[in-house]
């Protein structure tokens, strides 16, 4: 067995795409081959003991020359030191973990919602769809704080053949407004929608709410607090819709569910 | 000049381990969770996740939170139960011949007694590691691990109940854990292990919540390594059977000196979690040391601390 | 819109301290130490390293280890003794303006009492703090804090030889806290301060040694913060005197959840080595959190906890 | 008050002496115009809270624009983090610490002895002495493992005026032994000579040796951990000659010390 772990991944690249958010291009033919949309991997933040543990992060972008991408936003301590990682620095990540995304090869149309970092997962996502050889309709709808922070991405898209609709926090870009505003103005109504979104809860649960009222099926990327991101410490549980003390692991039985088996409140 | 392989064997009670390295419970789930990253059949032993009765749910989340060189956790006990343990779990460690030690909890003395009778005699089961950690529901929550009477009650009614190498795992967050140690082992205890986890807090200044839903939490990882290698020593000293240490055990110079301080073998717990091959690592790492230093075998190196 | 300066004061027994931002002792010498980095007068309090009747050479070297966002300590309790201390070191403290606390230790209930009574009335002091950790000479060398009888004997007896406020300083090496606190409560006690450090142990792999001279020491810095927020939040709902918060502080942000625990004032102790200027850099950092907050005073945050 | 503390010091150059010693030049003007010889900073080596305390070096070198110099030898987790600090990088330091080496103005004759790291407060120690106005005469006996690792601090010392008798461990420059080898070859003996001495404690140890058999005088720079470095933890107690169980503080009362301040064992 060859893991990821057996030595730390080179960065090879690292890219600012805004303020705060970076995109860091890592050596990992392992995970590059495996990774299936929606799954994530596991980096450890600093060669000390402190930050502890490893953080999750969507994969991103995989390359035949066997790297991989994540996309990430300073929000703490860990974060803060994977923006300043620089080219030629090694970092140790392991993966793929999780249930990505399922999708049908057939009879339905494909919208994918992203807010934020919840883009990441996104744009491998849409280049895996359109590699498999689906034949619907597929759409991106994508929501960020302004103009700035998704400039780069949205030409990503653009570059996949996907014209992707923009949504800002402050109307510097796109819509003024939330991406679920995209929604109705983007998806037909009478046919029928996959919708694929990964984001902050309170925009899924935006989705999920019009997706009920519509009837369409839709898979969300939920995020937890993570230690192992393998299903062994049990501390990434959230509750099942139909017992609120029962629980299902977000690393293991996620970080995709179907809207249905998520609480929404 | 060719030199042996060392001798890496221990034992507790009637059972053999090939190595001291084993994985502490609760963070390495089950064991299959780690498959494709370690060699199960080559660690000294995998404890599972603690099993109860009966599966339990565990507590709401957030369950953990991330501390200076540590981790909280409030998972809550959360388990399969005794049942699907033995259907679902146990064939896969036994078909990858893993020498199994199951950590056994419950509410009351009975709880335990009736696991450990369900579990008495079924193949595959090395030992059994009875943790006192947990509150006991009949005396108003306070942990069996915290009273040496309580303590020793358990260890002689699980005693009585199976004919397994029995472990009993102490918490630490007692005045005197040689006291307790003692206690079980009067009690019939083939072996103590320590420490469960140091019982903390962490609030988020922002919202003013803590940041557990439970409130307070286990922490453990390397902080809590200095204390758990006091506690070792400590018990290393007041008992005669085998002592199996834990607590932010990281890397192969922290396990070697916990057996240095007298512990006969070592649980490797988060860790895991950032590294999870860590555990074949630490073995690698301490046969090392033994050929370095020129030691024969194991027994050499435990309790061997020069004051 | 204006706001006015918050409200920072905060009050143990009848002392009235400037804001809840005290040393702790033995991590800020006697004060003049930090005279280059610190404006001694803007503390809240400057708790002066612990002081015995005689003077006290302390431990042999090695005294301290470096551990996992932590240090252990075995300094034994050195210190240049009452008369030296008064002659000596108070002067100093006394012209830079600065709130006293004298951390005061003993061997025995007399020892306690004889320099609680020596120290009463001299000017300059604002209270005293009794360090119960201290081992009993007479009891077989148990600490006094950890048994809830002889913690409470020690602290009335105290009381009774001085009229200055009294906190009692717990340590966290016990089952639990609270009955403690609640003892000295009983006591006569004024407030309790905790946690002091956690016993803890280290090994040199290589020589097979201790690391410290004294084979065990304290535990203290971030690594102990969890448990020292646990005990303060448990004894803050125990005890009806103010706590004093202690044990890993080393930013404003974790000032500030010690308040939020519960805790009326906190010190701050092994930062002050990472950076000597963190005292004053705490209180820059509470009075903006609560001006961010719209708080107009330190008492709207002390015990806010939402559970 | 402006201190080094107020905020972290620019490092401006990384040098690689030999395995693994590094050289690194720091802003800090303030320590450079206070610094005397034979005094220390304390350096903070890491970001985060592990490892947690600072370390305690030696001032190498002042420099009129403001900058100081430290030398280090990778030993553990700390000068490893050290060593691999890039130009452009940010560290704490504080300082000046402790007291230094007391010298005459004159009367004496002078003899630099240091050993491996040691020798780094040597190089300020010799250029204070040289612009002292010192008329005496001033000799430096360095020891080392390899002529590798002194080599460039060798033209150092030259570049001074001072040309150093080398002693090292494997003979690959200089004296084939030991650097206390040296001392009886190049000082007078019917001379008065002071010997100011940092280096490993066995070393100083036989330093200490020929200076009472010869009687004289000799100054010696103590190594222990520390926590604080300005004598408020007592955690670098060492024992006193007249009573081991009576202490001084090596951050404090020292780290220069008369040798017969020394417990020699
Ligand atoms: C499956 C999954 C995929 C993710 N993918 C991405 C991604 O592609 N890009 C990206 O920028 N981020 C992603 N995240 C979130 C990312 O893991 C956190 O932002 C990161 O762990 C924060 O680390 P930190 O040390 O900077 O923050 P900390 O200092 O640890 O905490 C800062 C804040 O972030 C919150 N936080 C910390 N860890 C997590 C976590 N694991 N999940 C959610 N919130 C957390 C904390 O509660 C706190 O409020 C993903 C999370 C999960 C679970
Ligand atoms: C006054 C003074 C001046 C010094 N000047 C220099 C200098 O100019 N150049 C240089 O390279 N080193 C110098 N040192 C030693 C330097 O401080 C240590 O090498 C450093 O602290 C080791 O840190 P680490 O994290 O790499 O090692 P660690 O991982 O902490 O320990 C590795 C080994 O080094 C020992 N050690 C750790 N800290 C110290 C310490 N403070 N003193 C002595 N031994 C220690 C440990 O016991 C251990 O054996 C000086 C020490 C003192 C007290
Ligand atoms: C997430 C998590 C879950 C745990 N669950 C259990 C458990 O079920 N039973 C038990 O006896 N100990 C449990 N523990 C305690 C560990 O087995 C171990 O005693 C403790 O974590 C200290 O070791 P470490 O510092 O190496 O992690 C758990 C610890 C963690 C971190
Ligand atoms: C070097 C050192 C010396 C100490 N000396 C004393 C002392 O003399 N008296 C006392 O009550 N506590 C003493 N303490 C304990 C501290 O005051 C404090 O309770 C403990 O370190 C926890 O706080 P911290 O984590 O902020 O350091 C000492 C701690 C250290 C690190
Ligand atoms: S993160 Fe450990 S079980 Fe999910
Ligand atoms: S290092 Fe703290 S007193 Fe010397």
């Amino acid at each position: 067995m060859e893991h990821s772990l057996t030595r730390p991944s080179e960065v090879v690249r690292t890219e600012a795409l805004g303020r705060d958010i970076y995109r860091l291009t890592l050596v990992a033919p392992q995970i590059a081959e495996d990774a299936r949309p929606g799954q994530f991997v596991m980096v450890q933040t600093a060669a000390g003991k402190d930050p502890l543990l490893r953080r999750p992060f969507s994969i991103h972008q995989i390359a035949g020359n066997g790297t991989v991408q994540i996309l990430l936003k300073v929000v703490g301590r860990g974060t803060r030191l994977l923006a300043e990682t620089k080219q030629g620095d090694f970092i140790s990540v392991f993966g793929p973990l999780g249930k990505g995304f399922s999708i049908p090869k057939a009879g339905q149309n494909i919208c994918m919602v992203g807010g934020g970092m919840g883009i990441a997962p996104l744009l491998f996502l849409g280049k895996w769809i359109l590699r498999s050889g689906f034949d619907g309709k597929l759409i991106a709808l994508l929501g960020a704080r302004c103009g700035d922070e998704i400039t780069t991405l949205k030409e990503d898209f653009i570059h996949l053949g996907l014209h992707p609709m923009i949504a800002t926090d402050d109307g510097s870009a796109g819509h003024h407004g939330l991406v679920t505003d995209l929604m109705p103005r983007n998806m037909t109504p009478d046919e029928e929608w996959l919708v694929l979104t990964c984001g902050p809860y309170p925009m899924m649960r935006g989705v999920a709410k019009i997706c009920k009222q519509k009837n369409w099926s839709c898979q969300v990327s939920m995020e937890t607090m993570m230690a192992c991101g393998m299903g062994a410490c049990l501390g990434c549980a959230i509750s099942k819709p139909n017992d609120l003390h029962s629980y299902q692991h977000v690393c293991k039985d996620g970080p995709v569910f179907e809207m249905s088996d998520i609480v929404w409140r | 000049m060719a030199i042996e392989q060392p001798d890496l064997r221990v034992k507790i009670g009637g059972l053999t381990l090939r190595n001291p390295v084993m994985t502490a419970s609760g963070t390495f789930g089950y064991g299959e969770e780690f498959a494709s990253y370690v060699n199960l059949h080559r660690l000294g032993a995998v404890v599972v996740k603690g099993i109860s009765l009966k599966p339990r749910p565990g507590n709401p989340p957030p369950r953990i939170v991330e501390t200076p060189c540590g981790m909280l956790n409030a998972i809550g006990l959360e388990n399969v139960g005794a049942d699907r343990f033995l259907t679902e779990k146990l064939p896969y460690l036994t078909k990858a011949k893993a020498t199994v030690v199951v950590n056994v909890l419950g509410d009351s003395i009975d709880d335990y007694q009736n696991l450990a009778a369900k579990l008495d005699g079924t193949p595959g089961i090395g030992a059994l590691e009875i943790n006192i950690s947990c509150p006991n529901v009949k005396k108003g929550g306070v942990a069996f691990g915290t009273d040496p009477l309580m303590a020793e009650k358990v260890t002689a009614a699980v005693r009585k109940a199976t004919t397994l190498p029995l472990i009993v795992k102490l918490t630490p967050n007692v005045t005197d854990i040689a006291t307790i140690a003692k206690a079980v082992e009067a009690g019939g205890a083939d072996a103590v292990s320590l420490i469960n986890t140091l019982l903390g807090m962490a609030i988020d200044s922002k919202t003013r919540r803590p940041k557990l839903a439970n409130v307070v939490g286990g922490l453990s990882g390397p902080a809590v390594k200095p204390v758990a290698l006091r506690m070792v020593w400590q018990v290393a000293k007041a008992v005669k059977i085998p002592v199996v240490g834990i607590g932010g055990i990281s890397n192969a110079e922290d396990a070697i000196e916990f057996l240095i301080a007298g512990a006969t073998a070592i649980e490797i717990g988060t860790a895991n979690f950032v590294n999870p091959r860590v555990t074949e690592e630490i073995l690698v790492g301490i046969t090392e040391y033994l050929e370095e230093n020129q030691l024969e075998s194991i027994q050499e190196l435990i309790g061997s601390l020069v004051i």
